[in-house]
């Protein structure tokens, strides 16, 4: 039974990939226009392997989060039809071929196992199940941490990360330090995948992932404790620091979009004539509209209480609901905030951890 | 090419005083033109929104025509002169983007001009044909 | 909420191309929905009375209606409504005749576009809102433009009502085309005895203010209440002091050609129009003017008496409020010279039927003889010309100007009765007589001699002989064949057309012009005086061309249309105004220049925002003023401006509907 | 040579300390060196914090729309975008003069990672004009793009989208939207979206929905948007800064404005008295649709 498969090159990893392809969906990280974007990998051509090879090879998470893929951004619930006074309705049938996500760093693949605290719980949202089930994650692991990264703060092993399928390995990254790839199945559907893969030509069949060399470990950081950060929290619900974060807040949505923990969406109804569809899209707490109620209230109605929320949200409430943080440290907020503004240098603010 | 069996479908915003009348004078007359127009009454064309035009478009549209008087006639004095450059404004934005411009008229009919109306119609419809279904701009869950 | 729907047949109407009961069943899918109905007759009183029924069994609140357009009898079933108690906005009319019967020949074709019609009828008026207007005072005073006949009658008739007018004209004198005219047609009597009556009439009518010599320079409002600046041209002739005895006249040294005998003559530099103008007192042409130009001369001053001439006298603005206007601004004729197969210009001795009408004037150039101007001897054979220029696009204008056929007629009469003798010759495509006694006055005129040749003028041409004689070849369609005519003089029909600048007129009125650029009436059969600008009437040829009774009427109608106007004393204001959503607007001001009528302006608000009082603008609407073009609407960016009875909801239900 | 930040830290100190203002808006360094972030200083201490240089990017100016801001006497700094923005907002009442205390910078440009921000190019007022604000500061920092403003160079960067073929610009167009999130931090960041409530934001009629899936719905957004700051732009380019994905949304605005200056004249906003083009129209604009059909 296959654990770990080598393959000389990427390309090569691709060109196996492509033997598989009929029976599955396979998404992989590429540039386009000079942004970091999932593509098919029908899409992705020879020249953008070297893209592909630099987002994977570089200890940071990739532009956007692969969350997109289990929830996607929008997607429909169900059909509907109106003759005279009757409805009819169809659940919109879902994708059956399985899908292949390459390329999602652990702290991406972690963040699943956060959602599936929210989702997979009574009642189960199963449109996020089925895809679940249906989705093999390839993870490529990281042997150091990038600019904005917290993965070590929050407890995500960033060299074998705890939700995966098959981990992605890159021969620069280890001791070997060759071009090659491999793969390491991590989980029974990893390795049926891998199975499949194995038979084709490409691979140069079994053999065990080298070690990773880097700073796998890091000495000197602290994992925060969920605990401790909510108790903290539970005493700044009145604190100015809101105040003075919502002062800078754009009220956009980049870091609850960008968030892969993130999970809110918003259901509405699209109908023309007498047919329509109900379909449910993301939706940012940080939206002024996102609490407005039917009667024109909104109990949260300025930046502060949206901002305010956000954060007790990963830093406290979900603790209480679920036990962790949150938070996968990935560092989009970081990157991403237009006006600087992080779980980083929120947890800097309320005098938590050491490198934020 | 033609495509014969294909009927485009025509969104105009009519300005009440001069299109509008003109599209009625065409009735009175009974002059012929393409069944495939639905006349939405404004009551000035510089009523008409950007959001609506591209909501036509959305909902499948082939066609979006928006139809005032003649500069210097207009009912309200001014309105189509606002029009004129809104809608010059929109074109370019709308050719810039690669979303077929020509699918969207803008024209000046006034309300004795009945046969104008029916002239415009008629080739709009043609040059719709010609362009065939509008597909870049339509909201596909229309069809769904 | 519960909608009616009812489908108009029009009797055979809409029916013959449209399948009403099935428009009607289809109606019953639409949410809401609760009695779908097909009348014969939606506007007849059974029809009306269908509707009253629904409305009490289903208490029904929205009523959609598929027939002619709305611009024929909307008013018509607002009213049905409000005499139901129900709001007048809350009916919305499918136009399936004018936009669908009528036009198409695809009976399922047809079909399906009056399903969609009504359909988004019916998704409009989901977003329907009651609407009210309010009640506007009337500025009971009126103005004329234009002091022609049709112009002066409009005058006189307002102004025995008893309500103030001002009429303004562009020449020095009122009377225009009218006062050129020798005879009318068909009892021939004399133009000015007929005219100048109504002239004084008017000059000293106490109701009645002159603005001669004047023109119009702006206007602004709306009905009932008119805002309109008029440039008095300086006249150079202080009106007041100026006792009319014409020495200036006969002293001034320049002579320049005179515009009232077409040219055929000269005038002063400083001049009444004609004898009998009215007001009678001389103004100076600045243009012709030789102090004006080198500052020398001044005789004028020098040789009154009552030292009415006043070089320093100058253009002055006069603002006054109106309640209605008319517009009677007249016409101008065609100059040949642009079809050259008419020699005209070439040739002293082809000349216009105006010209002719001058001659034949006893206070004309000629003092009432006809000549040939070539050589002034009086011309034996005379050929007519019909439709120089009318009803033949490529000639110039597509219309028939209606008068020539008749005052040709009388010009061959007046000549067989003053020049026994002469021979008239007349090509015409076909004689139009209609009008009480035309036919008979025609048949007098063929009986007397003129000689009327169906067919039209190919060319004209000098005919090199001594006396200088021309040659008229055309077709003779009664004979079949060509015919060529030696001419001593030939008259041209030429084409009515609209006066110079009535195009300016009708900008500032915000009246829309036709085609050919005569004033378009409100409707071509039943508003023939009213115009789309409400408080704006139209009176004479500046409509159309007509002849004079036809003008008298029209201004009598017109002025009808003012007095009832000023007799209610107040008009409704439009309901369909603009609406600002206060809790939206930015205040950002953006739409207030947009509006032409004004009115839009600042507003505050103040709210309180987590306790804190705070004070912030907003646009809001005088709706006396606004007259709902959406403008505004069109601009904002927000939404937060929205106009009544097309509000965004409303467009965005038929636009998704569709 | 003169340091820049210590110029401005003594400025805002004093104002603070004298209570001419409540708070300073400016900018602060964030966790990298090519991070600088908006920050409020509303001490003497915290104003130590206070800097300026080339990743000052942040339009500050949007923020004064916010109620928090409302009623409170506010030292801004404004780089020319930000002060052209601010005057269309002072012009439009939204923001009182009188509760301001302006400190205009004349800025050097910004940088967008290593290379300087392109919007930069098309910049028509780096230059804060002293007698409109309080506080005149002349930067130290070398200017990153030469400063005679060439017109037509300025619109350099759309001339190769024109050049395109119609197919062409819809498939560059529809690859650049379909990355759109709908984040809405282009419409947040822009310091003429100014609207109190946007329309994107109005449930009812609800002219937009969060399906990222449909192409349509990503056009409209971005035609609107584009189309509602067609005349109020001020080329500040943070819509396409802020943009995560990298959508180059000021080409939308930058292909408006050459439209409007075609056929309208130039009028740059902020600094050409209102009403902005999109507001004034007049009889003898060119007519582009009074021809006849073909």
């Amino acid at each position: 039974m296959t654990q770990t498969i080598k393959f000389d090159s990427l390309s090569s990893l691709f060109n196996a990939l492509k033997e598989v392809e009929k029976d599955y969906q396979i998404f992989c990280p590429t540039k386009q226009d000079g942004t970091e974007v999932f593509l098919p990998l029908v899409e992705i051509k020879e020249d953008n392997l070297k893209a592909t090879y630099e987002i994977l090879s570089k200890n940071e998470p990739p532009l956007f989060s692969i969350k997109s893929f289990l929830f996607p951004n929008s997607e429909i619930y169900l059909k509907f039809k109106r003759e005279k006074d009757s409805y009819e309705f169809s659940v919109h049938s879902q994708e059956e071929t399985p899908t292949v996500v390459l390329g999602g760093k652990p702290c991406d693949v972690e963040s699943f196992g956060m959602i599936d605290m929210v989702f997979l719980q009574e009642p189960v949202d199963t449109f996020y199940q089925q895809k679940r089930e249906n989705t093999i994650l390839i993870t490529s692991v990281c042997n150091q941490k990038g600019p904005n990264c917290l993965c070590d703060e929050f407890g995500v092993d960033k060299c074998k990360p705890k939700v995966s399928d098959i981990l992605l390995v890159l021969g620069e990254q280890t001791t070997q330090k060759d071009e090659a790839v491999y793969l390491e199945a991590v989980s029974e559907r990893g390795e049926n995948f891998l199975e499949k893969l194995d038979k084709s030509t490409e691979s140069e069949g079994e053999s065990n992932t080298p070690n990773l060399e880097g700073e796998i470990h890091q000495k000197d950081v602290e994992k925060l404790s969920p605990e401790k950060i909510k108790d903290i929290m539970e005493n700044l619900y009145d604190s100015p620091i809101w105040a003075e974060f919502a002062m800078r807040c754009l009220g956009c949505g980049i870091c609850t979009y960008y968030c892969p923990t993130c999970h809110c969406y918003d259901i509405n109804d699209f109908h023309r004539k007498d047919k329509g569809v109900r379909y449910r899209s993301w939706d940012s707490c940080m939206f002024s509209n996102f609490s407005n109620m039917a009667g024109g209230h909104n109990p949260r109605p300025s930046k502060e209480d949206r901002i305010k929320n956000r954060f007790f949200h990963k830093l406290n409430y979900f603790v209480k609901q679920q036990g962790p943080l949150a938070c996968v440290g990935c560092g989009r907020c970081a990157k991403n905030c237009p006006a600087g503004i992080s779980i980083g240098t929120v947890l800097k603010k309320i005098g938590v951890g050491k490198h934020v | 090419m033609m495509q014969q069996n294909f009927e485009p479908k025509i969104i105009a915003f009519c300005c009440n005083w001069c299109s509008y009348a003109g599209a009625d004078l065409a009735g009175t007359g009974r002059l012929k033109y393409s069944e495939n127009i639905r006349i939405v009454r404004v009551p000035c064309s510089s009523r008409v929104e950007v959001q609506m035009i591209l909501r036509a478009f959305q909902n499948g549209a082939d066609g979006v025509m928006v139809a005032g008087c003649h500069p210097g006639d207009c009912h309200y004095d001014t309105g189509n002169y606002h029009t004129r450059r809104r809608m010059v404004l929109l074109k370019s934005l709308v050719s810039f983007m690669g979303m077929d411009p020509e699918r969207l008229l803008v024209k000046w009919i006034s309300g004795n001009e009945a046969a104008r109306f029916q002239e415009t119609v008629d080739s709009f419809n043609d040059q719709l044909k010609k362009l065939g279904p509008s597909n870049k701009v339509r909201d596909q869950r229309c069809e769904i | 909420m519960k909608v009616g729907v009812f489908i108009c047949w029009c009797g055979s109407n809409i029916k013959n191309m449209v399948d009403v009961e099935k428009v009607a069943r289809e109606m019953e899918n639409m949410p809401r929905v609760v009695h779908t109905q097909d009348v014969q007759y939606l506007c007849s009183e059974v029809g009306q009375q269908d509707i009253i029924k629904a409305i009490d069994k289903h208490k029904l609140d929205r009523i959609v209606i598929g027939a002619c357009s709305p611009r024929m009898h909307e008013i018509t079933f607002q009213r049905l409504l409000e005499s139901k108690g129900l709001n007048p906005y809350f009916v919305e009319i499918a136009n399936i005749r004018e936009h669908c019967s009528w036009v198409h020949t695809d009976k399922e074709k047809a079909t399906i576009k009056a399903i969609d019609l009504v359909r988004k009828a019916v998704a409009k008026s989901y977003h329907a809102i009651p609407l009210q207007s309010d009640l506007l005072g009337v500025t009971k005073r009126a103005l004329v433009i234009g002091g022609g006949i049709a112009g002066i009658q409009a005058a006189i008739d307002i102004a025995d009502a008893g309500y103030p007018v001002d009429l303004v004209e562009k020449e020095s004198s009122i009377g225009g085309r009218m006062a050129q005219f020798d005879k009318t047609f068909p009892t021939l009597d004399c133009s000015a005895c007929i005219l100048t009556p109504k002239m004084v009439e008017a000059a000293t009518h106490e109701n009645i203010n002159l603005y001669t010599y004047a023109e119009i320079e702006d206007v602004a409002g709306y009905v009932g209440n008119f805002k309109v600046k008029i440039r008095q041209k300086a006249k150079s002739v202080d009106p007041e002091k100026c006792n009319g005895c014409g020495d200036c006249i006969t002293k001034c040294p320049k002579k320049v050609p005179n515009e009232f005998d077409e040219g055929s003559s000269k005038r002063k530099a400083i001049y009444t129009l004609f004898p009998q103008a009215v007001p009678n007192k001389p103004v100076i042409d600045r243009d012709s003017c030789i102090y004006f130009h080198t500052g020398k001369c001044g005789l004028c001053q020098r040789i009154c008496k009552t030292d009415a001439i006043d070089y320093k006298d100058e253009d002055q603005i006069i603002e006054n409020e109106y309640g209605a206007i008319i517009a009677a601004t007249g016409f101008d004729i065609k100059n040949p010279k642009s079809l050259p197969e008419y020699h005209y210009g070439n040739h002293p001795d082809v000349i216009t039927s105006l010209d002719l009408e001058r001659m034949l004037n006893a206070s004309g150039p000629t003092n009432g003889k006809v000549i040939r101007p070539s050589n002034g001897e009086a011309p034996k054979k005379i050929v007519f010309v019909q439709c120089v220029g009318s009803r033949d696009r490529n000639k110039g204008n597509a219309y028939c100007s209606k008068v020539c056929c008749l005052y040709t007629a009388k010009h061959t009469l007046l000549l067989n009765e003053k020049f026994p003798g002469t021979e008239s010759y007349v090509f015409n495509i076909d004689v139009r007589t209609g009008g009480k006694g035309y036919e008979e006055f025609y048949e007098r005129a063929r009986h007397k001699g003129a000689k009327y040749l169906r067919g039209q003028v190919s060319k004209i041409e000098s005919l090199e002989d001594n006396e200088n004689r021309l040659l008229v070849r055309g077709f003779d369609g009664s004979l079949g064949e060509q015919v060529e005519i030696e001419a001593d003089l030939v008259v041209l029909a030429t084409s009515i057309e609209p006066k110079a600048g009535s195009k300016k007129i009708a900008n500032l009125l915000g009246v829309s012009t036709d085609q050919d650029g005569f004033f378009s009436e409100s409707h071509p059969k039943l508003k023939p005086v009213e115009t789309q600008a409400q408080g704006i009437y139209l009176a004479g040829v500046c409509q159309g061309p007509k002849d004079i009774p036809e003008a008298v009427s029209q201004a009598s109608g017109a002025s009808c249309k003012a007095i009832i106007l000023f007799n209610k004393g107040q008009v409704k204001s439009v309901p369909t105004t603009a609406m600002v959503n206060k809790d939206i607007c930015s205040g950002c001001m953006q739409c207030k220049p947009v509006c032409p009528y004004e009115a839009i302006s600042k507003d505050y608000v103040i709210e309180r925002i987590h306790g804190k009082e705070v004070r912030r603008p907003v646009a809001s609407i005088n709706r006396a003023l606004c007259q709902g073009c959406g403008a505004c609407a069109g601009l904002c960016r927000s939404g937060a401006m929205d106009v009544g009875g097309f509000t965004c909801k409303q467009i965005m239900a038929e636009v998704d509907s569709l | 040579m003169r340091d820049i930040n210590k110029e401005i830290i003594e400025i805002a100190q004093e104002l603070l300390e004298s209570n001419k203002v409540d708070m300073v808006l400016g900018y602060t360094k964030g966790e990298r060196p090519d991070q600088t972030f908006p920050f409020i200083a509303k001490t003497k201490e915290e104003a130590e914090r206070l800097t300026f240089d080339y990743y000052s990017y942040n339009s500050l100016s949007k923020y004064l729309l916010d109620d928090m801001y409302q009623g409170k006497k506010i030292a801004i700094f404004l780089k020319g975008c930000d002060f052209r923005g601010l005057k269309l907002m002072i012009g439009e009442d939204r923001v009182k003069r009188e509760d301001l205390h302006l400190i205009g910078l004349d800025c050097p440009g910004v940088k967008r990672g290593e290379s300087v921000s392109p919007y930069c190019l098309s910049c028509r007022l780096n230059n804060v004009p002293k007698e409109e604000v309080d506080t005149k500061i002349s930067t130290s920092l070398e200017p990153l793009v030469e400063r005679k403003y060439s017109h037509e160079e300025s619109f350099s960067e759309i001339n190769d989208i024109e050049k395109m073929s119609n197919e062409e610009r819809f498939e560059y167009w529809k690859r650049q939207l379909s990355r759109c999130k709908r984040c809405y931090s282009c419409r947040n960041g822009c310091p003429v979206c100014t609207c109190r409530v946007c329309l994107f934001d109005r449930e009812n009629p609800g002219y937009i929905d969060g399906a990222t899936d449909q192409l349509a719905q990503h056009q409209f957004y971005h035609v609107i948007r584009a189309f509602h700051v067609a005349d109020r732009c001020v080329g500040c380019g943070e819509c396409s800064r802020v943009c995560p994905e990298n959508i180059p949304l000021h080409l939308l605005s930058q292909k408006l404005i050459r439209e409007l200056e075609k056929f309208y004249g130039t009028y740059t906003t902020g600094v050409d008295e209102l009403p902005t083009p999109l507001s004034t129209a007049k009889a003898n604009d060119p007519d582009h649709f009074g021809k006849e059909v073909k």
